[in-house]
């Protein structure tokens, strides 16, 4: 029912189609604590901010993708509309797969690839996976 | 029954069987015996394919098995037990004789589903008679590697029979016995012609060979060098000088 | 039950289908370092149905696990016949073979605006068949954890068996299963494709709990993990590869006492562990112990 | 065309280089203890890390970074020997291999808490730009890999043709059986040739992780599939073999990089070590045993 409300809606507003899916953006920075990040969320869809969601994240290690249960937390409404804030608490640095499970105004599962140093958080430009050449 | 044709196996230079000839004939209990090192267990291996023949021809019931790999040779009904006891440590008594019931007969015998679960009583029955014939029926449920050393024995020689063989090679199924469990086995292996096994038996202790066999092969570095009764073999030179020579005493008063 | 509880349920449960893949080779024998491979080749074809060609789950599951088994079984076929060390090798080499096939795997259709499939070391997302139809995390736990109670009942009906018995005597003695008259190299096929069938429906399972998979999901270390949950379990019974990823995913992981430090743990754990037991907690002794006790 | 492939063959046979050292590393332990260890390469990585740490802290020099990373690795490959292999000695083959598995494990998560990021850099051997030999370049880092891996076998072939140790090592490689029979105190031959090991992959990964100028805890993974693909392509337990699979290995990876690219470099190789195992599992180099 909520889902063709939803498909009503985009089809008035005439969006194009792929703009029916959220999309998310993120930003860390790092905290005082060794492997945990102060994140912001930006979610929005089809260019327009998305706010209101319940939000919560997760993270998976892309080589062990069942071992690594980094527990997933909600994350709070940020400064601006669309924006969400959270504390990712993670086990080491490198790439980590980072799952955002939104719920309410919109039900989606969102995958986003980020490196995580010492400075923040990169998305992932990949390349190949082994130290030389 | 069991044909070897000028049979050889050489590993590297050494040539542990070297053209050998053996007949066993239907129903007959046929001794292998030789020093160590002599090619009696090569042999034994020879006939059950865990080794490959270098030369020669083995015929088993008129068929050459060469070709035949390990598991066909059996089902086709030649079964052995090994000189160093092997069991299925992991498996209770039972299990073992259970494993090995794998003749065509049996797998004929049950359905595809009962096969598997093992719900038909022919199969309990048969492993029923097997341990009381072993007198292992009070240890059933027990693991084989919890077994003592004796009942381990036995164990191997109802596994054996559970495939239900015509020919049975024993390698050595005497050895570390003591003279009453070397009594009790004579017993055994007789109990088995009675039920029309042929039997070859490859064994160092001579108060068993002796005892049971029609017929005796001596083996010396790879080949024959003396066939005949019990009788002839004790009073053959070639044998004394080679193999009871040293040890005749120590073989027939002791072990 | 909260997310993060429901999502280590999970993991452990998909972690199983995995762990009693390798279980099943290690029981007749074989380490297998390449159970990985076809968890990836059920995850990857089992997601490609569902989100490509819009099959349901089931359908897509069955045939998924069919391509495992075939594959595991083109794998065993010129493998088997090799020893322990020379055949966890070749599976390795095999299973690599396939993560970098993945790698160059592209095929991708557009779905609902939106382009879908696997694009090769980007990974394949969108595999959102369990996802589109609300299914909570909860009701998704019970599906992993019905289908993982299946395949444990089936495992201890065989184990009951004279299948059962027959795979012990294999893995326990190849030459001597031989000359009991069992055919050594059949059961092992049999044995590697049901283990790849296995494995192929953890994947699937995976595949759609995650949404999202990629080549490097199925890299060596998921491999060894899955066997040394089957070895620190025990290799006596089919609860022993579901009592190791207990230890490491529940234990370590929900003792937060380890964070940053649960594969020093671990890993000395299972070192050590090995030393005393060396066929694992729940060994066959132990486990007849158990059943005499207790029947 | 022409220039290209000598040029790919020259940078092969670099690499070959570096993974004959790692091979030959893995086919001692091997060849000796019959068992395999997947903590090599880890092993390896912790001691790079070590020296890695001390650079971060104290700037030493590239000789002490040299003999740093060959004191940790030597100390890794002991605990790794002590904990996994010395237990298992008569026993499983399989429950060894999965020991110095599970010590993988610790090792790597070692390295990152003791240097959490992904990659450190490591001062470079040299810093200049490549030689050129006529329409040729090559590594100054290259040519000191070269050197120093014909340095090691050469020590190496000295050390097990003129001592003691190397031949009770030579006997146990060719006769096990008949080596225990003649009393070789095996588990003091075990240690030795695992700290043997362990420093021949100290000199690889030292100048590996040199001539890259970055350490990652990859190079764990890397060294020991790089070092097992060598050896299994060489022959299992052959050392002469195990040079010939380094260099193979990293000619064929020259080449194929340069023809289909790096996914297609990975796929060649293990296609080779599959369909070598599947077709003849006792190696390119040696005589096929009988029995």
């Amino acid at each position: 029912m909520a889902k063709s409300a939803l498909f009503l809606i985009l089809a008035l507003a005439s969006l194009p189609a792929s703009a029916q899916r959220a999309q998310a953006e993120l930003a860390c920075t790092p905290s005082n604590t060794d492997f945990a990040y102060h994140c912001v969320v930006r979610l929005s869809r089809g260019g327009q901010p998305l706010p209101g969601a319940d939000v919560s994240v997760g993270a998976d290690m892309p080589s062990m993708p069942m071992a690594h249960n980094v527990r997933p937390v909600k994350a709070k409404p940020g400064k601006a509309p669309g924006e969400y804030q959270a504390r990712l608490d993670l086990e080491m640095l490198g790439e980590w797969a980072v799952k955002l499970r939104l719920r309410g105004p919109v039900n989606d599962q969102l995958i986003l690839h980020y490196d995580f140093d010492e400075k923040g958080a990169r998305p992932v430009i990949r390349s190949g996976r082994l130290p030389r050449k | 029954m069991l044909e070897l044709e000028r049979v050889s196996r050489h590993f590297g230079g050494v040539r542990a069987v070297d053209g050998l000839d053996l007949k066993v004939r239907d129903g007959e209990i046929v001794g292998l015996i030789g020093p160590n090192g002599s090619g009696k267990s090569t042999t034994v291996n020879l006939v059950t394919g865990l080794f490959s023949l270098t030369s020669g021809q083995i015929r088993f019931r008129g068929q050459d098995i060469a070709p035949l790999p390990t598991h066909m040779r059996l089902q086709g009904g030649i079964a052995r037990t090994f000189q160093n006891i092997r069991l299925f440590g992991q498996l209770t008594v039972w299990q073992n004789l259970w494993v090995a019931q794998n003749s065509p007969a049996d797998r004929a015998k049950r359905g595809f589903f009962s096969r598997w679960l093992g719900g038909q009583s022919g199969v309990r029955d048969e492993i029923v008679s097997l341990l009381e014939f072993s007198g292992l029926a009070h240890k059933q449920d027990e693991l084989a590697s919890n077994l003592a050393f004796g009942e381990q024995r036995r164990l191997e020689l109802a596994r054996a029979m559970a495939t239900k063989p015509k020919l049975l090679l024993l390698d050595e199924p005497a050895a570390g016995m003591n003279s009453e469990e070397i009594g009790q086995l004579r017993e055994r292996i007789l109990k088995l012609r009675e039920r029309g096994l042929t039997i070859l038996l490859v064994e160092h202790v001579m108060e068993l060979v002796m005892g049971v066999t029609d017929r005796i092969a001596v083996l010396n570095f790879g080949q024959k060098i003396a066939e005949g009764t019990p009788a002839e073999i004790q009073k053959d030179a070639a044998v004394r000088k080679a193999y009871l020579g040293g040890d005749a005493a120590a073989a027939e008063g002791g072990s | 039950m909260d997310d993060y509880v429901t999502g280590v349920l999970t993991n452990i449960g998909l972690f199983s289908f995995l762990a009693l893949s390798a279980y099943l080779l290690l029981i007749a024998g074989e380490m297998s370092f390449g159970q990985q491979a076809f968890f990836g080749v059920g995850a990857y074809s089992g997601g490609i149905l569902t989100a490509i060609y819009g099959l349901p789950l089931p359908v897509a599951a069955l045939v998924a696990m069919l391509l495992g088994s075939l594959c595991a079984f083109l794998v065993g076929l010129p493998t088997l016949r090799l020893r322990g060390l020379y055949f966890a090798m070749a599976t390795l080499a095999a299973a690599e073979m396939a993560r970098i096939l993945f790698e160059l795997f592209r095929f991708q259709r557009q779905i609902g605006g939106e382009l879908v499939g696997p694009d090769g070391t980007q990974g394949f997302r969108g595999i959102r068949w369990v996802f589109e139809r609300g299914v909570e995390p909860a009701g998704y736990l019970a599906l992993v954890w019905g289908l993982l109670l299946i395949a444990l009942v089936v495992f201890l009906l065989m184990e009951r068996s004279r299948l059962g018995a027959t795979l012990r005597a294999i893995g326990e003695d190849p030459d001597l299963a031989r000359s009991c008259g069992i055919s050594v190299e059949r059961f092992k096929l049999g044995v590697a494709a049901a283990a790849g069938a296995l494995a192929a429906l953890g994947g699937v399972l995976f595949a759609h709990h995650n949404t999202y998979i990629e080549p490097r999901n199925f890299d060596i270390m998921l491999g060894v993990h899955s066997l040394a949950y089957a070895l620190i379990g025990g290799l006596g019974t089919a609860f022993g590869p579901l009592l190791g990823v207990m230890v490491d995913l529940g234990v370590l992981e929900g003792s937060r006492v380890f964070q940053g430090y649960r594969m020093i743990a671990f890993g000395g754990l299972v070192a050590i562990l090995l030393i005393f037991r060396p066929r694992g907690l729940l060994d066959e002794k132990v486990v007849h112990w158990l059943r005499a006790r207790f029947s | 065309m022409l220039v290209d492939l000598i040029q790919n063959t020259l940078d092969g046979l670099t690499a070959g280089a570096a993974y004959a050292l790692l091979a030959i590393g893995f086919t001692l332990i091997f060849g000796v203890l019959r068992r395999i260890n997947l903590s090599y390469g880890p092993a390896i990585m912790l001691g790079c890390y070590a020296a890695t740490w001390f650079h971060v802290q104290f700037q030493v020099g590239l000789l002490v970074l040299a003999a740093l990373t060959l004191a940790a690795t030597v100390l890794a490959g002991a605990y790794v020997e002590r904990l996994c292999f010395a237990p298992h000695r008569d026993r499983s083959a399989i429950a060894a291999m999965v020991a110095s598995f599970a010590i993988w494990m610790q090792l790597e998560e070692l390295a990152t808490l003791v240097l959490p990021n992904h990659l450190y850099a490591f001062p470079a051997l040299y810093e200049g730009g490549p030689l050129s030999l006529g329409p040729f370049t090559l590594r100054a880092e290259a040519l000191v890999m070269f050197a120093v891996t014909v340095l090691a076998c050469l020590a190496l072939q000295r050390l097990l043709y003129r001592s003691r140790f190397g031949l009770s090592v030579r006997a146990v490689i060719d006769q096990p059986v008949a080596a225990r029979l003649v009393g070789i105190n095996l588990p003091w031959v075990f240690v030795r040739v695992f700290a043997v090991a362990s420093a021949l992959g100290a000199v690889a990964g030292y100048l590996i992780v040199a001539s890259a100028g970055q350490v990652t805890p990859m190079l764990g993974m890397w060294s020991t599939l790089k070092g097992m693909l060598a050896m299994m392509l060489g022959g299992l337990g052959s050392l002469p073999g195990a040079i010939v699979g380094g260099l193979a290995l990293g000619l064929i990876e020259a080449h194929s990089q340069w023809f289909f690219g790096p996914q297609v470099r990975d796929l060649t190789a293990y296609f080779l070590l599959f369909a070598l195992l599947a077709l003849r599992p006792s190696g390119l180099w040696t005589t096929p045993r009988h029995g």
